[in-house]
């Protein structure tokens, strides 16, 4: 019986010696703030587009500091998830979206229907919609992020989403086709 | 039309790679020839079985992931796989044996990897450690030259009649190993072959292979480094650690010069352009640590010839060794080497 | 967090295996798997420790602060990996050698103070304590798999020496499945750890897309999810 | 030839030289065009404006094309004769695109605009010769095409340490530098006295390399007593890249990221210097320059002066092209060149060389083996780079790694390719990666700024938020006060309060966006100062507070003055007031009908809201067409109305009417409404359609 | 002195705590994707199986033994041991905002890592190990350690762009990967007898 | 921060720590209690079983883990001092029990256990602990093949000292297919061990009393 009570008061001992130290340590070496999050921030794409079932950029990034999945971003696509996956040194996953990856568009208001009533202005969260009221709209193009927000609350449909236009200029190599690929017969593979 | 324009270069010069690999095998044929002396049919059998087994594993893998057979074969880089092991593992293993070597090479050591060229480990050696570590009775049981007959191997390699006592013999380094009494004159006179520095069958073997290996450096198949700093690094330290007397002395520079795989190994393995590390300072590196690695595994470890483990411990280390070499590029004002915890 | 019991059945067994996809409590599954007595006499202990500790953190969740929640969760742990240590150490002595040091690093296996930390943490006695238990099961299927592999590919032969744990009407439960068998002594070697393993989670990987591949997709609607920013 | 020590760089090949096919005869004159292509990007940077149009006459040597930045180069006209297009044309580029051209149908007549006196330069100033260069268009004719004048315009004033002119023609096949230094050296070295008079060099070297005997001499003969260094450099591929020159001739190297000149070096080909002479002795802007043609498809290989404009076709046939033999046409060398997307495609300032090849001369490549690590590409590499790193990187997309492994460092000069034993384009997996890098760091950047306007947004949201919830607040205390008395007179306010759309609205909304901006750094300022307290912060911080506050001043002086207008304004504000309520009412019944067509109610009940829909809709046009004659009679001004001119209100409608109609069609076939409901639909489409049409037919101008 | 060496020499290279002992495998498994994260968890994991060495032996020798209480051996290590990580995570995270992202951020998972509270153990098994062979064991096994994770993270940013079949991406080939290097390990047998 | 707030988290922390401990540990404490004994008895058994294996049964006559003493030779080749125990029939010493260890096994030390006749012959020798590759050099275990007990009924002088060695190197003893290693170590420790016990006998015979006193006193 003696025994169990010197186990029992020089643990107790110790243990309230290290629980005052961590008590201590944890005043006096308070940190504010989550860097975590303005890193996972600064990867994601800031279309601000919604799509990830958050309102915005930054609460998505705040969701993810908090342990939510790193693939709800289709905008940016697997290369942002690869590299929230370096970042945050987990697996990698696949998309997490219908669709998966999408061409890049901007939007494109057609300006003969437009009837002015700014509610595109209203929806587009980067400010990228010219015009006032009862005046026809445009979009900015170069600002435009093509997060496609605009284009529901519009009432009489006339935004578009247009693939961004491409010439000799922004025309750009393809890696080549792997040998395998072009020879692999299209069966499923054990890929 | 022009869906997928070609980049520049639009020529090229005559080098191939299927012509390396072709090359690698002819430079192999002197010391299959060696070998052939001394063992009888026992190398031809193991190349023929390694080739066999090893070409429609590689086959079997490379219609199992649906990938086109012909294009990955035409290399001809898992026949290269197959010759080596093939002289590397003793005359006249059982069948079951090689198939296990060849397919631990070919399976685990290429194509898990996905397939030539992206392989961290030799994929011949691996075979070769991995029947080591498991069948080390088998592996080290080397016929004595000249006295095996050729129907009694048959029987053996294909039906596994039981190996006569009579057949086996300790290799050099084995005694080496196992007695520590002999001077170093006892240790190559107990064998009954004449050589040129003693008497051993190892010599010729070796000689064969520096043979091959010479026209290879020749055909500039690959650089000087990786040999020349494994040989010199071998030499070296057994020229430190040698106390002029014999076995229980570790043996002398010539001894572990000419005697097990020295030549094989930094010939043919450890030029292995796909496992090694690719400067040439990295190269330069990974045959010193080979060299220092197999005199410390042969003097102070466990097995008796260690080129097949060193040869996988730089392997293992290449990466590494690569991250650490890397050139200083044009215009930068130093090489980005190494950990920079700064940067991300 | 109000997961069912089949999900957290199927997360423990297949979906979120600690062994195959989780890849935490890797000491023991490669220490102490090369044969298949060890793995179960492992796997039991970690299963007991895993849901009794499950349990009492999910009754002491609300009592502690950030600041010692890690020293408070692992002493649990520790005193319960303790008092199992004791039992074996008294009844089943000879495999209580055998194991060696990984009875009391049942403490650190991660996937105890994993669970504790992401579920036990946040639930409730009862599921916590049922969530304890099935990853300790999935843990120990994977555990006693992997023994029995290699203690087949290794010997030829299954169910040795399983007195250690079961007492001598045990001891002739050995199986010789290939008789003259020469050994593969990779398997039982430390690397056939890591191949066999290694090998389980590519057949779990063929496994899931094969399923994958044969269930509809039932597309979820992605509006949905869809969240205005503005307004 | 000067004795000059020669350093060297890493790596380099000895490709076949093929170059005796075409370096045998003189520089020819091929036959003028009928036709000239003229792009005006023909050179590294923005492409130039058309100032021509389209019927215009031109002259040999006008202006055609204007520099609009500074890193771009003016066009002119090769030869005289008509403008018939401007457009997208043929152009020469690996992916066979068109691009922007000026189409000349030449008169045949050659003409010179004015007689062009030939000048002394030594007689100019730098400042003379250099907008000599600038105006002249003239780009580096050593491939990389960058505009001259840039490239001079750094340190002219202090002088500059070497001046590098490059004849080594490094590249198999190519000669056209080679002939020029042949037959003219004299106007070379007049174009590098330019040079020298105009940025002062301490060295000027004339790098050939010395498989070039014959240029070799000529250069050397021509030097006569000037001071310059003609330098023997050995063969070696790609000794012509500036950087390796500049490190053979100098022993320096030019950091990575920076520029020769930052070396105190520039460098320029022997042509460009042609050209300067040229540009500023005779005073002929660039038009024309020396090309190669060659490659066994061709019978006779040789080196022209062409125009530029010339269709790439029209020289080939001049070297008498075996079109049975032609497998490919190849603009530039073997080495670094692309196989030609387009023959009808004109020669261009950067068109050094045309190979057209045959089959067996280029052989399609070999299927790519995957890379043994052999380290051959290392081992040539001119950079220092791990071309087998690079290229698993670049496979595996693995940016961060391409960078760290110096990719941009590559100059793309294909030894690697030309050695890899198994055949592998790894230049073209290094464009492709530089590009997905370029594209990902735009995106960057882009996402960038767009979370900076998303910030200022939600701050402006904020602000305005707060503004709504202030002015509310006041208002109601305002009612409590005023209470009973003078209800009209408080409900004016408050729709003041909220009127949009006039001009001190605007003002205003400037106004709270600087505020809230000076907000913003004011609070990033002060996170900063808590991390790290500095006395310069604190000084920063106090005057941004400064800055703040006047910025709400400011703010709210509008405020208070947009007060004060709406208030005077009040009776200018009545139509808007019914305009309003109308426009509500309309949108109200437009709602409805909507609802209704989403809820598929019945038709009659359907009919009757569009009914109303319609009536609104016209008393809304009614107020619309008073209240443009209110408000054009009325002196409010519209400064914030749009240049356009207002298309007549009809039409609006009819247009609004239009769109609505097309929407509720798309919906409807969208949700997969019954068919005569569509009909329905469409047939109310075409009937606004229609509409539209006769309303717009009276009212267009056009 | 040669028997401190072959201490060490045993801990990193023959009987490798992680390759061929086992311990320490979770986060070899997990941080070991990129070389930088590598060296830093190998720094951290270094320095606190040291201290765990050193505070367990003491503990072991002034606590445990004396008042006869070793059946707490596990719990009082353990304790130590977390105690002493949150510690220093605390005061490096508050104190050297570089020093806690080489080291900081991996401390927590250090905990959990068998190969710290192994080593005690080992260590306390081991009852000829004096207080320096206890520490030069533990110093010698984050050696060892780290010689690993650091080789293994190299190969890995080498496997993560290799062609390798789908079911085998990932964890998978990582463990074989492993398994491999284990094997190769294993040429390291019987050069220390100890 | 004040310092009532740390005061506050301070106490907070330890007292919900202490208590943690205390609990625990008290579980623990008790636990152990309620093992102690059995653990005791386990480890008894377990050596109990052990050293009857090597003796025969009717050899003795007293309990063995009882009469222990402590040894201490580098003959024996152990580290560090090793219990041994003396087998007594009808009080008179009959055999002893010695651990010993051979160093040179292929993977390290081999610990065994060897029982020793008074009359210098082997009663049995058993693998205490040993690190030799599975399935070479462990057939050194009993469990694994026979090997070991080929040492029953082999004295100093049977066979003669320059064949107490493995048949390879013409000794006695067999080796097993491809590991010599192993089973040369471990015969050259057990006649090492029967030298010890040659030179020593007396010796060790006449410390029984005062192991007994030990156990007395204890
Ligand atoms: C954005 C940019 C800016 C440049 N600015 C200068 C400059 O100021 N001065 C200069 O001498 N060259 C300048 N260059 C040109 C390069 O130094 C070099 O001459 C040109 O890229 C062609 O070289 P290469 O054919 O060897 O690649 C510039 C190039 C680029 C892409
Ligand atoms: C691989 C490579 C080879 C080159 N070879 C030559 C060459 O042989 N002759 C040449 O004048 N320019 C060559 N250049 C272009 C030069 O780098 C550089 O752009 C040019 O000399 C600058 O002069 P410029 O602006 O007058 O054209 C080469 C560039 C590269 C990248
Ligand atoms: C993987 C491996 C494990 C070995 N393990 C043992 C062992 O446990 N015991 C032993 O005596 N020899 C062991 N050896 C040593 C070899 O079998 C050695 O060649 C042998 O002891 C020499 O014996 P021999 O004279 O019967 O050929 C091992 C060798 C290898 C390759
Ligand atoms: C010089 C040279 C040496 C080679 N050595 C080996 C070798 O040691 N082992 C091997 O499996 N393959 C070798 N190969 C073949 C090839 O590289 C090998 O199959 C790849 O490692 C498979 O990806 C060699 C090839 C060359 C060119
Ligand atoms: S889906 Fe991506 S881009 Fe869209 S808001 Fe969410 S994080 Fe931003
Ligand atoms: S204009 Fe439309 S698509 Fe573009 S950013 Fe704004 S809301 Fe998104
Ligand atoms: S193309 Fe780039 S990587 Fe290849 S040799 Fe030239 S500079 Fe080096
Ligand atoms: S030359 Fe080709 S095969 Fe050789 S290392 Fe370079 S890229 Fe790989
Ligand atoms: S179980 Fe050992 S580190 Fe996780």
């Amino acid at each position: 019986m003696t025994l169990v009570l010197i186990a029992v008061a020089a643990l107790t001992i110790l243990s309230i010696i290290f629980g005052a130290l961590l008590g201590f340590a944890a005043v006096r070496f308070r940190v504010e703030g989550n860097p975590i999050v303005e890193q996972i921030n600064a990867i994601l794409p800031q279309t601000q587009c919604g799509q990830c079932g958050y309102p915005g950029c930054r609460p998505y990034a705040e969701a993810i500091a908090a342990g939510d999945k790193i693939n709800k971003c289709p905008p940016g696509g697997e290369a942002t998830i690869q590299a929230l996956a370096d970042l945050l040194d987990i697996e990698p996953e696949p998309l997490d979206a219908v669709e998966g990856e999408k061409i890049p568009v901007v939007a494109y208001i057609r300006e003969e229907e437009c009837i002015g009533c700014t509610k595109c202005i209203q929806a587009c969260p980067v400010d990228a919609i010219l015009g006032s009221s009862r005046q026809m709209h445009t979009v900015i193009s170069s600002e435009c992020t093509g997060c496609d927000l605009c284009v529901e609350p519009c009432p009489v449909d006339c935004i578009e989403m247009r693939p961004i236009e491409t010439d000799l200029r922004s025309w750009k190599w393809q890696q080549p086709t792997r040998q395998y690929q072009i020879i692999a017969s299209d069966k499923e593979a054990l890929e | 039309m022009f869906l997928s324009p070609k980049s520049s270069p639009h020529t090229t010069n005559k080098s191939s790679t299927q012509n390396l690999m072709l090359r690698v095998i002819l430079a192999t044929l002197p010391a299959f020839l060696v070998s052939s002396y001394f063992f009888g049919i026992g190398p031809a059998i193991n190349v023929a079985l390694c080739i066999i087994f090893a070409v429609s594993i590689e086959a079997f893998i490379v219609s199992l992931r649906k990938r086109p057979v012909s294009y990955a074969l035409k290399d001809g880089s898992v026949i290269v796989t197959a010759v080596l092991l093939g002289l590397a593992l003793p005359p006249f293993s059982s069948w079951w044996l090689v198939l296990i070597a060849i397919g631990f090479a070919v399976i685990f050591g290429k194509h898990l990897f996905g397939g030539l060229g992206q392989n961290p480990f030799n994929p011949a050696m691996l075979g070769y450690v991995v029947v080591l570590v498991s069948f080390p009775v088998a592996m080290t049981s080397w016929p004595a030259p000249q006295t095996v007959a050729s129907s009694d191997a048959l029987a053996h390699v294909f039906l596994g009649t039981p190996w006569l006592d009579a057949w086996s013999h300790a290799t050099v380094l084995d005694t080496l190993k196992n007695n520590h009494s002999l001077t170093l004159h006892e240790l190559w006179q107990d064998y009954p072959y004449s050589g040129w520095i003693s008497s051993s069958s190892s010599e010729w073997i070796n000689l064969a292979f520096l043979l091959g290996g010479l026209y290879l450096l020749y055909k500039r198949v690959f650089t000087w480094h990786a040999p020349v700093a494994m040989l010199l690094a071998l030499a070296l330290m057994s020229l430190i650690f040698w106390n002029g007397s014999g076995s229980a002395s570790n043996g002398s520079p010539l001894f572990h010069l000419f005697s097990g795989a020295t030549m094989l190994g930094a010939f043919f393995i450890i030029t292995d352009p796909v496992s090694s590390a690719t400067s040439n300072q990295g190269r330069f590196i990974f045959g010193l640590g080979v060299g220092v690695l197999v005199y410390i595994i042969r003097a102070w470890g466990g097995y008796p010839d260690a080129i097949a483990f060193s040869v996988l411990l730089m392997n293992l280390c290449a990466p590494t060794i690569d991250y650490f070499t890397r050139p200083r590029t044009y215009g930068q004002r130093k090489a980005k080497r190494g950990f920079n915890p700064g940067d991300n | 967090m109000s997961t069912s019991y089949k999900e957290l059945t199927i997360n423990g067994l297949w979906k979120n295996n600690p062994g195959l996809v989780q890849l935490l409590g890797l000491c023991p599954l490669m220490g102490t798997s090369n044969s298949t007595v060890n793995a179960l006499g492992l796997g039991l202990a970690t299963i007991f420790v895993l849901a009794c500790s499950n349990a009492a953190v999910s009754l002491i969740r609300n009592a502690v602060t950030p600041a010692i929640r890690l020293p408070a969760f692992v002493m649990i742990i520790a005193a319960l990996t303790t008092c199992i240590e004791l039992l074996m150490q008294a009844y089943t002595y000879q495999l209580y050698l055998i194991l060696g040091v990984f009875i009391p690093l049942i403490t650190t296996n991660c996937v105890i103070l994993g669970r504790a930390e992401a579920f036990a943490a946040k639930n409730k006695f009862v599921s916590s304590t049922y969530d304890g238990f099935i990853m300790g099961l999935g843990f120990a299927l994977v555990l006693v798999i992997i023994g029995m592999v290699r203690e087949l590919l290794g010997t030829g032969i299954l169910f040795t020496n399983m007195q250690l744990l079961f007492g001598s009407m045990a001891a002739n439960w050995q199986w010789t499945v290939f008789p003259n068998y020469e050994g593969f002594l990779l398997a039982v070697l430390p690397p056939g750890a890591f191949l066999v393993l290694g090998l389980m989670i590519a057949l779990k990987n063929q496994i899931d897309s094969y399923i994958l591949a044969r269930t509809p997709v039932n597309m979820p609607a992605a509006a949905d999810r869809r969240v205005r920013v503005t307004d | 030839m000067t004795l000059w020590p020669l350093d060297s760089f890493h790596g380099g090949i000895h490709p076949p030289e093929n170059k005796s096919q075409s370096n045998q005869g003189n520089i020819q004159y091929p036959p003028l065009p009928k036709r000239l292509i003229v792009p005006v990007l023909q050179h590294a940077g923005q492409p130039a404006e058309p100032c021509v149009e389209i019927g215009n006459y031109v002259y040999k040597g006008q202006l055609i094309a204007q520099n609009m930045t500074a890193i771009s180069a003016s066009v002119h006209a090769p030869s005289s004769g008509t403008v018939t297009a401007i457009g997208p044309a043929p152009y020469p580029h690996q992916s066979g695109e068109p691009y922007l051209a000026i189409e000349i149908h030449t008169d045949g007549l050659d003409l010179w605009q004015e007689p062009t006196p030939e000048i002394n330069p030594s007689t100019l100033t730098s400042a003379e010769i250099f907008h000599i260069i600038q105006q002249s268009g003239i780009a580096g004719l050593g491939g990389a095409g960058f505009p001259t004048a840039i490239k001079l315009s750094g340190k002219i004033m202090s002088g500059i340490d070497s001046l590098i002119i490059n004849g080594t023609e490094c590249e198999p096949y190519i000669t056209a530098d080679d002939l020029l230094m042949r037959e003219r050296a004299d106007k070379i070295l007049a174009g590098v006295d330019i040079l020298v008079q105009l940025t002062r060099p301490k060295n000027v070297l004339i790098a050939i390399e010395d498989n070039k005997p014959e240029a070799l001499a000529a250069m050397q003969t021509a030097l006569a007593k000037r001071a310059y260094h003609v330098v023997s450099i050995p063969t070696l591929y790609p000794s012509g890249g500036e950087r390796q020159l500049i490190k053979i001739l100098t022993g320096q190297e030019v950091p990575s990221g920076s520029l020769p000149i930052d070396l105190g070096i520039i460098c320029q080909n022997v042509g460009t210097a042609e050209a300067i002479y040229n540009a500023v002795a005779l005073g002929r802007p660039l038009i024309s320059r020396v090309t190669t043609l060659t490659g066994a498809a061709l019978k006779q290989p040789m080196n022209v002066e062409c125009l530029l404009g010339t269709p790439i076709q029209e020289l080939l046939d001049f070297a008498g092209l075996d079109k049975q033999q032609l497998s490919q046409v190849i603009v530039g060398g073997p080495m670094m060149g692309f196989s030609l997307g387009n023959p009808a495609a004109p020669i261009i300032k950067t068109t050094n060389c045309l190979i057209a090849s045959t089959a067996q001369e280029f052989p399609s490549p070999e299927p790519a083996l995957p890379c043994i690590r052999c380290g051959e590409c290392e081992q040539v590499c001119p950079s220092n780079l791990l071309p087998q790193q690079l290229l698993f990187f670049a496979m595996g997309e693995q940016h961060e790694q391409l960078k760290a492994y110096n990719l941009p460092d590559c100059i793309e000069c294909g030894a690697c390719a030309y050695v890899c034993s198994s055949k592998i384009p790894l230049v073209q997996y290094y464009r492709a990666a530089k590009a997905d890098i370029r594209q990902h760091e735009q995106k960057l950047a882009k996402a960038e700024h767009a979370k900076q306007r998303y910030e200022l947004r939600q701050e402006r949201l904020r602000l305005e938020e707060e503004q709504k919830a202030a002015e509310r607040q006041a208002r109601n205390e305002r009612l409590a006060r005023v209470k009973a008395a003078q209800e009209q007179a408080a409900k004016q306010e408050s729709q003041q309060a909220q009127s949009t759309g006039s001009i001190s609205d605007d003002e205003l909304k400037r106004l709270k966006i600087a505020a809230s901006m000076a907000q913003v750094a004011l609070r990033k300022a002060e996170k900063q100062l808590a991390v790290h307290d500095t006395e310069a912060l604190q000084t920063q911080i106090a005057s941004l507070k400064a800055a703040a506050k006047q910025a709400q001043d400011a703010l709210a002086a509008a405020e208070a003055q947009l007060a004060q207008n709406s208030a005077t304004s009040s009776p200018a504000a009545a139509p808007d007031e019914a305009l309003k309520k109308a426009k509500i009412q309309l949108a109200m019944r437009r709602a409805a009908v909507k609802k209704a067509e989403k809820a598929e109610t019945d038709e009659a009940s359907l009919n009757s809201l569009r009914q109303a829909l319609q009536q609104a809709e016209q008393q809304l046009e009614q107020l619309n067409q008073t209240h443009t004659k209110a408000s054009s009679t009325e002196s409010t001004s519209t400064e914030q109305k749009t240049a356009a001119a207002p298309i007549s209100d009809a039409m609006k409608k009819a247009k609004i009417e239009l769109a609505m109609r097309r929407a509720a069609l798309k919906k409807a076939e969208k949700a997969g409404a019954s068919a005569d409901e569509l009909t329905q639909l469409q047939l109310a489409f075409s009937e606004a359609e229609k509409n539209l049409a006769q309303v717009s037919s009276p009212n267009n101008p056009g | 002195m040669s028997e401190l060496f072959l201490i060490a020499v045993s801990a990193i290279l023959v009987n490798n705590f992680v390759l061929v002992q086992f311990l320490g495998l979770c986060p070899f498994m997990g941080v070991s994707k990129k070389v930088e994260t590598a060296i830093g968890l190998s720094l951290a994991t270094t320095f606190v199986l040291t201290l765990a060495a050193i505070c367990s032996y003491l503990l072991q020798q002034y606590v445990l033994k004396p008042l006869d209480i070793e059946f707490l051996r596990t719990i009082s290590f353990i304790v130590v041991i977390a105690v002493v990580v949150q510690f220093t995570e605390m005061v490096v995270n508050k104190t050297s905002p570089l020093l806690y992202r080489v080291l900081g951020i991996f401390l927590p998972l250090i905990t959990t890592n068998c190969i710290v509270l192994g080593v005690a153990i080992l260590n306390a098994n081991r009852t000829e190990y004096g207080f320096v062979a206890s520490s030069i064991n533990g110093f010698a096994a984050g050696i060892g350690f780290s010689l690993v994770l650091v080789l293994f993270a190299a190969m890995r940013e080498r496997i993560a762009i290799a062609d390798v079949p789908k079911p085998f991406q990932g964890a998978a080939i990582g463990l074989i990967t492993a398994g491999l290097m284990s094997l190769a390990f294993m040429g390291f047998a019987g050069l220390v007898k100890l | 921060m004040t310092i009532q707030d740390m005061q506050r988290s301070i106490s907070k922390n330890a007292l919900i720590l202490g208590v943690f401990a205390a609990l625990t540990v008290a579980l623990v404490a008790v636990i152990q209690q309620g093992t102690a004994e059995p653990i005791r008895e386990a480890q008894r058994l377990a050596k109990m079983a052990a050293l009857a294996e090597i003796l025969p049964t009717k050899s003795y006559d007293n309990s063995l883990l009882d009469m222990q003493i402590t040894l201490d030779d580098p003959l024996l080749g152990n580290r560090a001092p090793t219990p041994a125990y003396i087998a007594t029939l009808a009080g008179e010493p009959t055999a002893i029990i010695l651990q010993a260890t051979a160093p040179d096994g292929y993977n390290g030390a081999i610990e065994l256990l060897i029982g020793i006749m008074a009359d210098g012959r082997l009663s049995g020798v058993r693998v205490l602990q040993h690190k030799e590759t599975p399935g070479l050099g462990d057939k050194i275990e009993l469990s694994k093949s026979d090997w070991i007990t080929s040492f029953t009924g082999k004295s100093l002088d049977n066979p003669r000292a320059e064949r107490w060695t493995v048949k390879k190197e013409r000794g006695d003893f067999d080796q097993f297919a491809g590991a010599t290693i192993t089973p040369r170590a471990v015969v050259k420790a057990v006649q090492r061990a029967l030298q010890y016990f040659d030179a020593n006998q007396a010796n060790l015979f006449a410390q029984r009393l005062t192991a007994s006193a030990q156990e007395a006193n204890q």
